[in-house]
């Protein structure tokens, strides 16, 4: 939008590039080609999960909240899916809108305790996510549902080198930074994460949209949800294991977007997770230890995150004072 | 008195916690009238007009606009009513755009849609408007100076077709040539039929621009008067109750210059550059200027925040090298800075915590001694508050800027930089803690007094040292007049 | 406006893409078994496949007792010529569901010392492998990279979980590509082989069996369970119970303990606390010597056990000289799936379905197992079966 | 005597009376379901079980109170214990000296995610999120997957051991005497100048800053705290139950958990370390229950979760409503 903030997002395009150009050399040098069009499928097809996951967190992020339960949510939304569609092409519709439905309310009941309780987003959502495992644990004792071959698509077809499912994630990333920009709710958020009272006094309906970014939240869990369907064929209450969530996180503020919320979008987000998907790429490619990867993956995520608190640091050197007055401002009422 | 008053608050009742903060208080503002709103800090100023804004809700009590009651719940509510408010605080949104924080809740859209040229095209005009034409509606609101934004949240009230303007305070972060410019934005709202609300402490501005003036005092209305028919003097005495004879008080008996505490030489970095200053023990030096003319780098300076890259530090005659708060402290210096809440304050910690803080952060000045002596520095100051263990949150600003104060003394320093030390402060309260700038200097200390209002640094400094574009203009003995400073804050040599 | 711009060019490289051309990784419809249906029911319990593994416990397997990983019970041999493979050096990929737990670690090990030994043959030539961090998403990303090289000779896959990751494993079986697959199984027969030792069911009736020949009627007996959802573990459970039901032994309660050994003290320390137990059922032996101590702590006389085949709780039985029991899912079960590969690119016959035995370790084999693991760390695996590889012992030993 | 009343005003007053009416809450429920509960024995097995979380939660205050996160202490707790096996490896006589590699192991962690948060600006939650990685992979690349060795029986003495034959108790395990130790250190911590100053910098850091407070140096303290507790608590883990694989998976969780419920607030600046540390212990406590209920396992998260996000947002709703007594004066601005 403005220019400080397409240099934001430039840079970390600039970072993508950088990882894509050091992971490439470094595949070619073991006899590889990460731009084989085996690999590209791979790359593309892994941002597609993190990607519908970190787009719905972006949202959440921006207000300066968090998100903790799209994990289970993802979870559930799968179950949810395969056991309505059960098998009959005939109710996918069903099966989406339920999945959809449940996984909003999801994010809604997240969204409510955050702003209407007061509670911590980290400790609501955690609750909330726990919640929802207890109930996973009790209701399925593993995967469940059946679904449809022409559902199956979603998760295994591709064009050319781009998954469906990737496509899909890159169309709601186009909707999310539209969404961000041109509509009321969208742009609030910004407010909201830059400064609740002062989003507040403005007259922005600050838990509605503290609310829309849970529930939006909630429903691009859904929608991996959906996605982990189509690949399984079935829905998985395992699939909570395996921290989404944290992988969502790391993407979002890998994209730019910053913890405290006001600042960054979904145009970074996807970059974020790119980021992550060539790594997971080039590491397969290479072979690397499956311990190794978690090091590596460690080690990038705060590199990358102190190259842009430097940026970070440049930039509230040139107005120390004003930030230090919204600070004040933001903290110091009762 | 017209028949249909713009608003008429009857009654109005707040308590927080039981504790009754407004009275029964009546209110009137007429169309096109610029109304004073006066009292000391805990008055209840602030609470009335976030009754105003919607940000409280009163207790008792009926609020009339245009004749027809309403009541508010939410801050929108009454800004679709037209009452627009201008908070003290900076309420702009530093990583949004001018023309999106003007617009914030308010978006213009079309087909559902935010409609950003219609946007920019509205705060273009209204900048216009304002005789304001140098500012880019794109520009991030972080990056603009603080009169700037101000210029900026009195558009938004503005921009809101509001037919009453709330201003809390809007001059408390402007220096004079500036508020010249918000006089003139006031005068254009007044010509447009505005009726405007205008809390300040400034008596100066209250005379020069406010036709009627309510004081509160202790939650209730003292009076409402036309402002012919008082003089600044009776104001005063209404407010805080009894007559201040003179508001600054004589140096105390006993003060003598001594020696130089504080001397810069050549003093300079990325902000302000040739800086000469001495300080003695005893004395005040008030440093004048413009906002933005480095008053506040100096001060930054001389403490270590953004240290001097050129020049020498010599504390009572030893050169130093202050590079950061620790050096600065551990050399016998103290800054109580322009913002308490940001820069001054644990706001969730206790009065004690927070006068310890220093003592507690510097090994070089803590001991038991001085730890014991803070109970004895918090009453010298007349703190009043309900014992240490109170959170500073819970004060008003004049008792928090006490506390500021307090944490520095208690490290016994031997200078003491205050910026704005009044800012945001009520009429008595100033009073209280020009007394104590006295009593420090008689104390030995050497003072250095950062203040934009002028009146202050006249009334006490011993000697004025004026900046312009971050270099020293000139020196003025005491008693000085408000044209030499004011000549050499904006470059020109006094007559 | 920068992002827009992104946004658009990135939807205009979709709709160009569209028109480039579509490909849709083969998607069949599962073949609905018994188990998929089951398992959409959330229910474990399949009283045929019970019975069958019952059963299989007590049939000799065919082949050599001294490579028991190349035993199968009552195979159903299957021509695989359309597979043969010219000249040997093949490229063998296998998609490892993780390494995240001690037995699957002991069975990594063992598995890449046997394709050492193949590769020194001849018989492989580059042996690549993904590691899905125990995420089934990932694992069919995994699997559909190895298919998507189209270097890979034969493919073998040890599925994370069984029903989730039978569209993948159909996918690459369409690939033309042999197919093996082993540990947990998935919903479709289309590999060419599936390999694994006879199953949960047989585990969880070793060890319930046990306890019910070796407690008095009315013992209580605590049942300790790592995870819930996973069918391995489930089967287990199901099979104890079966079995549980049928005796009169009082079963105090089944606990998820997320194999975490302070996690099972804590739980049977709470136990001990209420009243006796007598016996201890586990569906798995990570941290099982914890459950030991919390009898010792709590100064009671042990329980009549069973844990799993590693050392630490064999090690542990055979110092206290407790009853006790090791059931044994093979771990040697990691040799069979290499050599598998390497027999149908050479077109060799093999089991369409490769029953392993599967023997519970009882305190008469002991001695004997604790002595030839006698220099394995303890979260080793007593039948890991590796001992004839070159690399023994170091390789499993100094990891 | 001083001191007294400073821990019972914290244990009353500042927002964190809930944990306390929780955990009372949920003793008498024990008490009600199972009173043989409440005999010295069960009661020191409890308190020996809980010792872990509490001095966890103590090192995780530091951390949070200071403004930031220690998502790493999970697998922190975990790659002590892997090491000590491994080092260790039965060998009596290398206990000693193992013991000192993991505390310099455990306080290099903690420095290097304080030295990464403050001097890199990099977000707590990050960076500790990076060291889970890191720790995870590294510990595992090391020992090849699985935890290899084992621990000596000196190492296991004061998890698993304790002092017996004490007049009416019976034993008091080392692991309490521990926690008594460490909590009283951290209590006694948080009434020095470095607690004081650690609080106002969660507070406000920029005031703390100007003070002369070393802002950077108190909060990277406090990750070496919360590493040396990863250190004690993995000390005790290990001992209490010996080397698995699972060890210290997702304490991070459970430990931000306790001091949450603790009435601590996340972003910093507020409450206490008596109360995190109840609030392990209402923790663990609740998981007692729960066991005593006979409630089934998979049911207990849903429990968890909705008693967690009660008790937060009741202490949440409290804060806003505050008693008269600790309010404003009349004098005061409420603005």
């Amino acid at each position: 939008m403005s220019p400080r903030r397409l240099d934001t997002t430039a840079l970390i395009y600039l970072a993508l590039a950088g990882v894509v150009a050091v992971g490439g050399a470094a595949v070619a040098m073991d006899g590889g080609n990460l731009f084989s069009t085996a690999n590209l499928v791979d790359m593309f097809t892994r941002t597609s999960l993190t990607g519908f996951l970190a787009i719905g967190m972006t949202l959440v992020i921006l207000c300066r909240s968090l998100d903790l339960s799209v994990g289970y949510t993802a979870a559930l939304s799968s179950l949810v899916a395969a056991t309505t569609m059960d098998g009959d092409p005939g109710r996918i519709v069903l099966g989406v809108a339920a999945a959809l439905l449940v996984s909003g309310l999801i994010g809604a009941a997240g969204g409510a305790v955050v702003a209407f309780l007061g509670v911590n987003p980290f400790i609501a959502t955690l609750g909330v996510g726990l919640i929802i495992k207890g109930y996973l644990d009790t209701r399925y004792k593993g995967p469940a549902g059946d679904v449809p071959a022409l559902f199956q698509q979603f998760g295994y077809t591709r064009v050319a080198f781009l998954p469906i499912s990737t496509i899909v994630m890159l169309a709601l990333a186009a909707a999310g930074i539209w969404f961000l920009r041109s509509t009321r709710t969208g742009h609030h958020m910004y407010a909201v994460g830059g400064d609740i009272d002062i989003a507040r006094m403005s007259g922005v309906r600050t838990k509605r949209v503290l609310m829309a970014a849970h529930v939006l939240c909630g429903m691009a869990a859904g929608t991996a949800g959906l996605l982990l369907a189509a690949r399984f064929g079935t829905g998985s209450a395992e699939s909570y294991t395996n921290l989404y969530e944290l992988d969502a996180i790391a993407a979002v503020v890998l994209g730019g977007t910053l913890l405290l919320g006001g600042r960054g979008g979904i145009a970074g987000t996807v970059a974020g997770v790119l980021i992550l998907a060539v790594l997971d790429t080039v590491f397969n490619v290479m072979q690397i230890n499956p311990f190794a990867k978690d090091v590596l993956r460690g080690a990038i995520i705060i590199a990358a995150v102190a190259i842009y608190a430097r940026r970070q640091l440049g930039r509230t050197a040139r107005r120390p004072r004003f930030d230090a007055a919204t600070t004040g401002a933001g903290t110091g009422r009762p | 008195m017209s028949p249909s008053p713009v608003l008429a608050m009857r009654g109005i009742d707040k308590a927080f916690l039981g504790v009754p903060v407004l009275r029964s208080v009546d209110l009137d503002i007429e169309p096109g009238e610029v109304h004073a709103l006066v009292g000391e800090n805990g008055a209840g100023k602030s609470t009335l007009m976030k009754i105003l804004a919607g940000v409280h809700t009163a207790d008792a009590g009926t609020i009339e606009l245009h004749g027809r009651a309403v009541s508010f719940t939410h801050p929108l509510q009454a800004q679709h009513a037209g009452i627009a408010t201008v908070f003290q605080e900076f309420n702009l949104l530093p990583e949004l755009s001018v023309a999106e924080n003007l617009h914030l809740g308010r978006e213009p859209r079309r087909r559902g849609l935010i409609d950003r040229r219609a946007m920019a095209e509205r705060t273009a005009e209204l900048l216009a408007d304002l005789g304001v034409d140098d500012l880019a509606p794109a520009a991030k609101a972080g990056t603009l100076s603080v009169p700037r934004r101000q210029i900026v949240e009195i558009a938004r009230a503005m921009s809101q077709g509001a037919d009453l303007i709330c201003m809390d305070e809007p001059t408390a972060a402007l220096a004079d040539a500036e508020v010249e410019l918000l006089y003139r934005l006031v005068e254009r709202l007044r010509d447009k039929g505005v009726s405007v609300l205008y809390v300040s402490h400034r008596l100066r501005e209250i005379f020069d621009l406010c036709d009627r003036i309510t004081v509160l005092k202790d939650g209730e209305r003292v009076a409402t008067v036309d402002t012919p028919d008082i003089t600044p003097d009776e104001l005063v005495t209404a407010m805080v109750g009894r007559r201040i004879e003179a508001v600054f008080p004589e140096p105390l008996p006993g003060t003598e210059t001594g020696e130089v505490r504080l001397r810069v030489e050549g003093g300079g970095n990325a902000h302000v550059d040739g800086i000469d200053l001495e300080v003695r023990a005893g004395e005040i030096v008030g440093l004048a200027g413009l906002q933005g003319s480095g008053r506040t780098e100096v001060a930054e300076a001389v403490f270590g925040i953004t240290p001097f890259t050129r020049g020498t530090v010599a504390v009572d005659g030893a050169p130093k090298r202050i590079t950061g708060p620790r050096k600065a402290i551990a050399a016998g210096l103290a800054l109580v800075t322009e913002d308490r809440k940001a820069q001054g304050l644990a706001l969730n910690q206790s009065v004690k915590a927070n006068a310890r803080m220093v003592l507690d952060a510097n090994a070089r000045v803590h001991s038991r001694e001085r730890l014991a002596r803070i109970d004895g520095v918090l009453s010298g100051l007349d703190l009043v508050s309900q014992g240490g263990d109170q959170e500073v949150q819970y004060l008003s600003g004049g008792n928090q800027q006490k506390v500021v104060v307090a944490k520095w003394l208690a490290a016994e320093p031997g200078v003491i930089v205050l910026d704005e030390p009044t800012r945001g402060i009520d009429v008595g309260a100033k009073h209280k803690l020009y007394s104590a700038i006295r009593s420090l200097a008689a104390e030995g200390l050497a003072v250095l007094l950062i203040t934009s209002e002028l009146i202050e640094v006249i009334g006490l400094a011993d000697r004025i040292v004026v900046l312009h574009d971050g270099r020293i203009a000139g020196e003025l003995p005491a008693g000085a007049t408000e044209q030499q400073v004011m000549a050499y804050a904006t470059g020109r040599s006094p007559a | 406006m920068q992002t827009t711009r992104l946004a658009l060019a990135s939807a205009a490289a979709a709709g160009l893409l569209l028109t480039v051309g579509c490909t849709t990784d083969e998607i069949q419809e599962p073949e609905t078994t018994d188990e998929a249906t089951d398992a959409a029911e959330g229910d474990w319990f399949v009283q045929a496949d019970y019975e069958e593994q019952l059963a299989q416990r007590d049939i000799e397997p065919e082949g050599d007792p001294a490579t028991p990983w190349l035993q199968a019970i009552e195979p159903e041999w299957i021509d695989t010529a359309e597979f043969a493979r010219e000249g040997g050096d093949a490229t063998v990929c296998f998609s490892n569901a993780s390494v995240s737990n001690p037995w699957r670690v002991t069975g990594w090990i063992t598995m890449q010392q046997q394709v050492k030994v193949l590769q020194d043959a001849g018989e492989i030539g580059e042996f690549r492998h993904s590691d899905a961090a125990d995420d089934d998403e990932q694992q069919i990303s995994d699997i559909q990279a190895f298919i998507d090289s189209g270097e890979c000779d034969a493919l073998i896959i040890s599925p994370s979980t069984t029903a989730t990751l039978t569209p993948a494993v159909e996918a690459a079986c369409a690939s033309g590509i042999p197919v093996v697959v082993f540990d947990r199984g998935v919903n479709t027969d289309c590999a060419v082989t599936f390999i694994h030792p006879i199953g949960g069911y047989a585990f969880g009736a070793d060890a319930a069996e046990f306890l019910v020949d070796n407690l008095e009627p009315g013992s209580k007996v605590l049942a300790l369970r790592i995870l819930p959802g996973v069918d391995v573990l489930e089967h287990r459970w199901a099979a104890a119970q079966e079995i549980f039901g049928d005796s009169e032994l009082e079963i105090l309660g089944d606990e998820f303990t997320g194999g975490d050994a302070a996690e099972i003290k804590n739980i049977v320390t709470q136990y001990l606390q209420r009243g006796d137990v007598d016996g201890i059922w586990m569906d798995a032996g990570d941290g099982a010597v914890a459950a030991i101590e919390a009898f010792e702590d709590a100064g009671k006389p042990y329980p009549v056990m069973t844990g799993e085949d590693e050392l630490s709780f064999m090690r542990k039985w055979k110092e206290t000289g407790m009853t006790a029991l090791a059931p044994v899912y093979s771990n040697f079960q990691w040799r069979t799936p290499v050599l598998a590969a390497t027999m149908i690119l050479n077109g060799e016959q093999v089991p369409a379905e490769w029953v392993l035995p599967q023997e519970p370790i009882t305190e008469a084999e002991l001695d004997d197992y604790l002595e030839r693991n006698a220099d394995m760390p303890s979260l080793h695996y007593a039948k890991f079966g590796g001992e004839d590889l070159p690399g023994f012992p170091d390789a499993w030993r100094d990891r | 005597m001083r001191h007294l009343r400073t821990a019972s005003a914290a244990l009353i007053g500042g927002g964190t009376g809930t944990v306390f009416a929780l955990l009372a809450a949920i003793f008498i429920a024990v008490a009600f379901i199972n009173p043989g509960f409440f005999e010295w024995p069960s009661l020191m097995a409890f308190l020996k079980q809980a010792a872990p979380l509490v001095i966890l939660a103590a090192g995780q205050y530091f951390v949070i109170v200071s403004g930031n996160f220690d998502l790493s202490v999970g697998a922190l707790v975990g790659a002590q214990v892997v090491i000590a096996a491994k080092l260790i490896d039965g060998e009596e006589s290398r206990t000693l000296p193992v013991l000192g590699v993991m505390l310099l192991f455990g306080l290099g962690v903690g420095l290097v995610n304080g030295l990464i948060t403050t001097a890199l600006k990099v977000q707590s939650f990050i960076t500790t999120l990076g060291m889970m990685l890191v720790l995870y992979g590294a510990i595992r690349l090391w020992t090849g997957g699985a935890p290899t060795g084992s621990l000596s029986e000196a190492f296991r003495g004061p998890g698993r051991r304790g002092i017996e034959g004490v007049p009416l108790i019976g034993e008091i395990p080392w692991a309490v005497l521990i926690m008594l130790g460490a909590g009283a250190a951290a209590i006694w911590l948080m009434r020095t100048r470095f607690g004081r100053i650690l609080v106002a910098t969660g507070d406000n850091d920029l005031a703390a800053e100007l003070s002369g407070a070393r802002t950077g140096t108190v909060r990277t303290v406090a990750f070496v705290f919360s590493g040396l507790s990863a250190t004690v608590a993995g000390l005790l883990i290990g001992g209490y139950a010996g080397v698995s694989a699972q060890v210290g998976e997702g304490m991070e969780f459970t430990v931000i958990t306790a001091v949450v419920l603790g009435g601590v607030v996340l972003g910093g600046g507020r409450g206490s370390v008596v109360a995190a540390m109840a609030g392990a212990l209402t923790l663990e406590a609740l998981f007692t229950l729960f066991n005593q209920m006979f409630l089934p396992a998979s049911i207990r998260p849903s429990v968890q979760g909705a008693i967690i996000i009660a008790a937060v947002a009741y202490a949440a709703w409290r804060r806003t409503r505050r008693p008269v007594a600790a309010t404003a004066t009349v004098n005061a601005d409420p603005s």
